[in-house]
């Protein structure tokens, strides 16, 4: 049980705006796509600096390169919507609106993080925010959102739930269960894989033998598709669509291609890909291919975008530097919050 | 209530267990709509033990949901659902399956709170028929509740009667944390007595089952029943022994054990599960390191489940769990015990 | 790790044999079939007997109206492949061809039981014919039916794993991770789904939102059949082939239709299905069904078949006979057998 | 073994404990064929904490197999696979997750070989790494052995050094039975000696690491090396402390615990798992049930985690497990207990 407020989604308020681009687009929708994958990339950037100064402790699993999804995803969420993470959780807290000093703060484990500094790296949450947490188990999430769900379904809200997940967690149990759940009771899901190619190490060519992971939508009588997760209006075109389908049809499962640009892990040595590889999925980077598109194709002048791109970059050197400054909790708190009252 | 006949005393009235557990489903369900069951066959058929029969008819199929048989998604979904406003009992039929939810259960439900710095509630409750005894053999048997105690973020209950079982479910669905409630299945017929006007039972409150003053046995769920009636019997023989059970394992009454221990100075652990790694461990830790210590008159001693997988030979089975006669002679044998002690046992108290 | 002897597979020995019916099938493998099929109903049959009065204490799981899939499987399979069973494993365990009187012996708990008396109805094995257990979690045997399979694989025999599950098993987290690890090792394991429509009370439409479950291989890559599960020579059939597929290409799903007669269990009264929908599956029943054909188009005469039913009568009711003379376990054998030294 | 330079006396080299459990793997794979290591990454990326590394190079894919994320199913083919004549280890990448395999593990490969009458052998090894202190949160960061310990028909081990986490490894899996091997992360980069030559270090034998006469600890995996300093500390106050390692929890050395105890009459458990339901109970029960019991000159008193999920900030996280300071503390307390006793505590030894 969580308190929250209302909130609107940052589409709906785009329907509302009459001026469109070129692209088809308002403005502020392209912009708000466009800060919320910087927010993400700089966010990331930073705690990869202060991991690698070791002021950050414990392990960390960066979302370089997949921005794109989490931001188009987002962008069709408001406050009322949930969604549940992964370990790979920066991305959807930051792209889903929660401020960025409270998420620095618990990178830092701070009393003043989002979860108190109890929670760390695999478990950034905003409830409040229909954030329903990050978890460091691998395919954990699925049955959450499932559960958020059917709170919708029970209590007659007009709402989703977006899973979050990834390419390895899909050969979960969790998985199979909580797609199949949501498909006899038709709740409100959008099924989300990050197929970011690899489960650590291990391609998903290895880990399933089934090429298109969309596919797999069929076990279950459910929609399947795919998007270019690498393009952050196509995520956001199939998010928009997958959620009106979604709250009146039940599940869906929308694969995203996608490449993690960094590391699994804090320890990756990256023996698994080749350089070429990388090199090739850098060339999709998400977020200059759309910095060209708003450029060329939108409203956008060069100074507009490097005000945005400065904007976001004070905003997050600020989060970071709140979050350094920020007490860390004291043993009075080691022992509170296992039980509600 | 019911008036007794002839002398016009009100006495309650008796229903089994089962009708316990079902009427506080119903009560609960019917106070708080937020409230919802779901489980493998908890609609028209009733549960794997005809719990919730009758439910789906009065309450309807949103309120009580068939589901298919995935565990794990019914405990997480749960939490999910519990996370965001609504109050889920998942039924599972026979609580050995619990392991194929315990991720769900033990790190996800039970974690949540804590790891999200106390943002949320997680309200939900995991009812499902624990112990031996149905000829079902080694994977429908097990009392596993020992697991769901190392779980910090869980409470764990184990009614032993009728009356516990309905106070202790109301107030498992109206807490703000997930429980885990095993229920009894050898108990589900047996019926004792339960006020017809809503009550409930706390948490964290041993009850004394029996009083006495030579020796204190703790025990919960099926085996209360078996200490009590080992405790009639020794009372023939002159022993007068307490019985306590603590309803709830976590939260646990320690305070409650720790005197009846102080107070008869001899202690008997009697539980289902194996010995090995069970609760009565914990409790004997729990004395061993507390203001009864000094006071004890005997070792702590536990009867307990053997170390095996519960066999399927019936005659196997009643021998694989505590019987009447291994608790009789347990306390039996610490009583000579405490005899044989030296008198400068009765030490200080530890402050 | 268990000892075993070599064996041959009915069906290897059937097609040696020259001497074919019009049914295109030796007199030797019809026989055998039938035999098998009689096998499981009349042990069921007694079982059912016994329980009602009590004899056998616990609960069971009866395979009544399912016959021909354990049989028609099994004909396929020497003592050196292996199955797992499931809760509902008597029939099962018939098929493999352990001896009568061992498994109604541990129906009865008695010490001389294939198990000594210790698994139980849900427990029936024979790992040294390949049988390598029943399991009381339902989706539990399959993990199990992989890890045979990785044997197999090891040791280069020239085997299969036969992977027995139920409809309702189909939606369990181990189902999905099974097949999908299976399917990624290319490994001979053949799962066989016998969709008797229910799991305990809940149709399959109620538990899947996917009509056609052989569907479900689609999502592993692997292909997927039907076959009539009432159909003896039809489960023979898709087996034998099944069993060719999966020995160089790796598992293949096979789901039989078919439908139980009696109960869930025990304490099964029923409410859930219709009288006439009883019937209707009754009208195929695979017993009398297969025996008009013996009798129509084989070279059966009836004096034979009837010969056939009062010989397996007869095997039956000595196995019954012998188990409830045989003793129980004694309280020594309560401590033994929980390690291997 | 290396000569020492000077003196030409021979000393084991050291290596480090992820080294020592490499080792025994290397060894065991190459003198049994039917002998294969399958588990998340540990090929080429040389599994989570890079204990695999280098395997797959020397001994190929088809004894060293990279799988899909998915440890139900690992743990319950590496049973079935036990079964038909190869011998698994599986390795999960945190111990944590060993509850998405708890249902193959502790139901299906630990109840086998009771359920079908002693008819087959299960010889499994499941490895993985336990414990706090990574930053890694509340989900990857628990000690878990009493779940284990819980299911008869596991064998759980748990070792402190490189020297016994090679001989206990190449034992495991050696043994007929599944065994549950929960390496201690922070233990992987220590070193120690650890011999050229082979050797097995036997289950159910527990390890003096050092002797004492004041006070007995019994401690297990990474609070080994916590207690040894702190009784190092303590012995220039005066104080001597035997430590215990039983290094296999199942089996258990009691043996070797109660007669530590009836020496020193003083019994500290540490361990690093939540202290409700840990296995710091079972010990404390066994010694309050044993010979050593009427020998007690103070409550038996354990140090372990508090009873919260593992929080990640480091200072939280580093408090919430036993610290030397509770350790050398609880230490003190009983000792000072001891001296407050009644002198007649010294009672009889039971039979
Ligand atoms: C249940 C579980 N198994 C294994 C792990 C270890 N692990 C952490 S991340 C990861 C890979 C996950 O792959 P994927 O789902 O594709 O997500 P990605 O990391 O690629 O974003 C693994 C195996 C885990 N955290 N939880
Ligand atoms: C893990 C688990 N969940 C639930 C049960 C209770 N249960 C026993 S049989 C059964 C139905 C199984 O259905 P299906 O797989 O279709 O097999 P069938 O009984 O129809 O042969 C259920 C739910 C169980 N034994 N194990
Ligand atoms: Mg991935
Ligand atoms: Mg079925």
């Amino acid at each position: 049980m969580i308190d929250r407020s209302p909130g609107t989604t940052v589409a709906a308020a785009a329907a509302a705006q009459a001026a469109r681009t070129r692209m088809g687009y308002p403005d502020s929708l392209l912009e708000d796509l466009y800060r919320r994958m910087l927010r993400i990339r700089y966010f990331e950037e930073e705690i990869h600096y202060h991991i690698s100064r070791g002021h950050i402790h414990g392990t960390t699993h960066l979302y370089v390169g997949e921005e794109a999804i989490a931001a188009g995803a987002a962008a069709n969420l408001s406050d009322l919507d949930y969604i549940t993470s992964t370990h790979r959780c920066h991305g959807h807290a930051v792209a889903k609106g929660t401020a960025l000093s409270g998420l620095a703060a618990e990178m830092f484990g701070k009393r003043a993080g989002v979860c108190g500094g109890k929670g760390g790296s695999m478990h950034l949450a905003d409830p409040a925010r229909g954030n329903l947490g990050g978890t460091g188990i691998v395919g954990g999430g699925l049955p959450i959102a499932v559960g958020a769900a059917l709170s919708i379904r029970r209590l007659g809200q007009d709402r989703v739930a977006v899973c979050f997940f990834g390419d390895g967690a899909m050969n979960e149990g969790t998985f199979h269960e909580s797609v199949n759940l949501a498909s006899v009771w038709k709740l409100p899901v959008l099924f989300l894989c990050e197929n970011n190619q690899y489960g650590v190490s291990t391609h998903v060519r290895r880990s399933t033998n089934v090429q298109d992971l969309s596919l797999r939508a069929a076990a279950y009588g459910i929609p399947g598709r795919k998007v270019d997760g690498m393009d952050v209006l196509a995520v956001y075109e199939a998010v928009r669509e997958a959620k009106e389908y979604v709250k009146t049809n039940g599940p869906l499962l929308l694969v995203a291609q996608t490449y993690r640009f960094l590391g699994h892990s804090r320890s990756d040595a990256n023996v698994y890909r080749t350089e070429e590889e990388i090199a090739s999925w850098r060339r999709r980077d998400p977020i200059p291919r759309f910095r060209e598109r708003l450029n060329e194709e939108g409203s956008f002048s060069e100074d507009r975008i490097e005000d945005i791109e400065e904007e976001v970059r004070r905003e997050v050197d600020a989060a970071f530097r709140y979050a350094r400054a920020c007490e860390e909790p004291g043993l009075e708190d080691l022992l509170r919050d296992v039980y509600a009252d | 209530m019911r008036t007794d006949a002839g002398t016009g005393a009100r006495r309650p009235r008796e229903i089994s267990y089962a009708q316990a557990v079902r009427e506080a489903l119903r009560e609960e369900l019917r106070r708080d709509p937020r409230v919802f069951l779901m489980g493998e066959d908890v609609g028209i058929y009733g549960g794997t033990f005809g719990v919730s029969a009758g439910l789906i008819e009065e309450l309807g199929p949103d309120r009580i949901l068939d589901t298919p048989i995935s565990e794990a998604v019914l405990a997480g979904a749960a939490a999910g659902a519990a996370l965001t406003g609504t109050r889920p009992i998942v039924e599972i039929p026979f609580s050995d399956f619990l392991s194929l939810a315990l991720d769900q259960i033990g790190n996800q439900a039970a974690k949540m709170r804590y790891m999200f710095g106390g943002a949320v509630r997680v309200p939900l409750v995991v009812r499902s028929p624990a112990g031996s005894g149905t000829g079902a053999g080694a994977q429908h048997s097990q009392s596993q509740e020992a697991v769901f105690c190392h779980f910090p973020g869980l409470k764990v209950v184990v009614p032993s009667t009728p009356y516990d079982a309905k106070g202790l479910l109301k107030t498992a669905v109206r807490d703000d944390n997930p429980v885990v409630f095993l229920e009894q299945k050898l108990l589900y017929k047996e019926t004792g007595p339960v006020p017809e006007e809503e009550y409930l039972v706390p948490f964290g409150k041993a009850d004394v089952k029996r009083p006495g003053s030579d020796l204190t046995i703790v025990a919960w769920g099926r085996m209360v029943g078996m200490c009590l009636a080992a405790a009639e019997r020794l009372e023939s023989e002159g022993v007068s022994v307490e019985v306590l059970d603590p309803r709830t394992l976590v939260p646990l009454d320690t305070r409650a054990i720790v005197s009846s221990v102080a107070k008869t100075g001899r202690l008997l652990i009697v539980h289902e599960a194996v010995r090995t790694g069970g609760f009565g461990g914990e409790i004997a830790a729990l004395v061993a390191d507390s203001e009864a210590f000094p006071l004890l008159k005997a070792p702590i001693r536990r009867v307990a489940g053997f170390d095996i997988p519960v066999p399927y030979s019936p005659n196997l089975e009643r021998n694989a769990v505590p019987t009447p006669e291994r608790i009789e002679d347990a306390v039996r044998d610490l009583l000579v015990q405490g005899e044989k002690r030296p008198a400068g046992r009765t030490g200080s108290v530890r402050s």
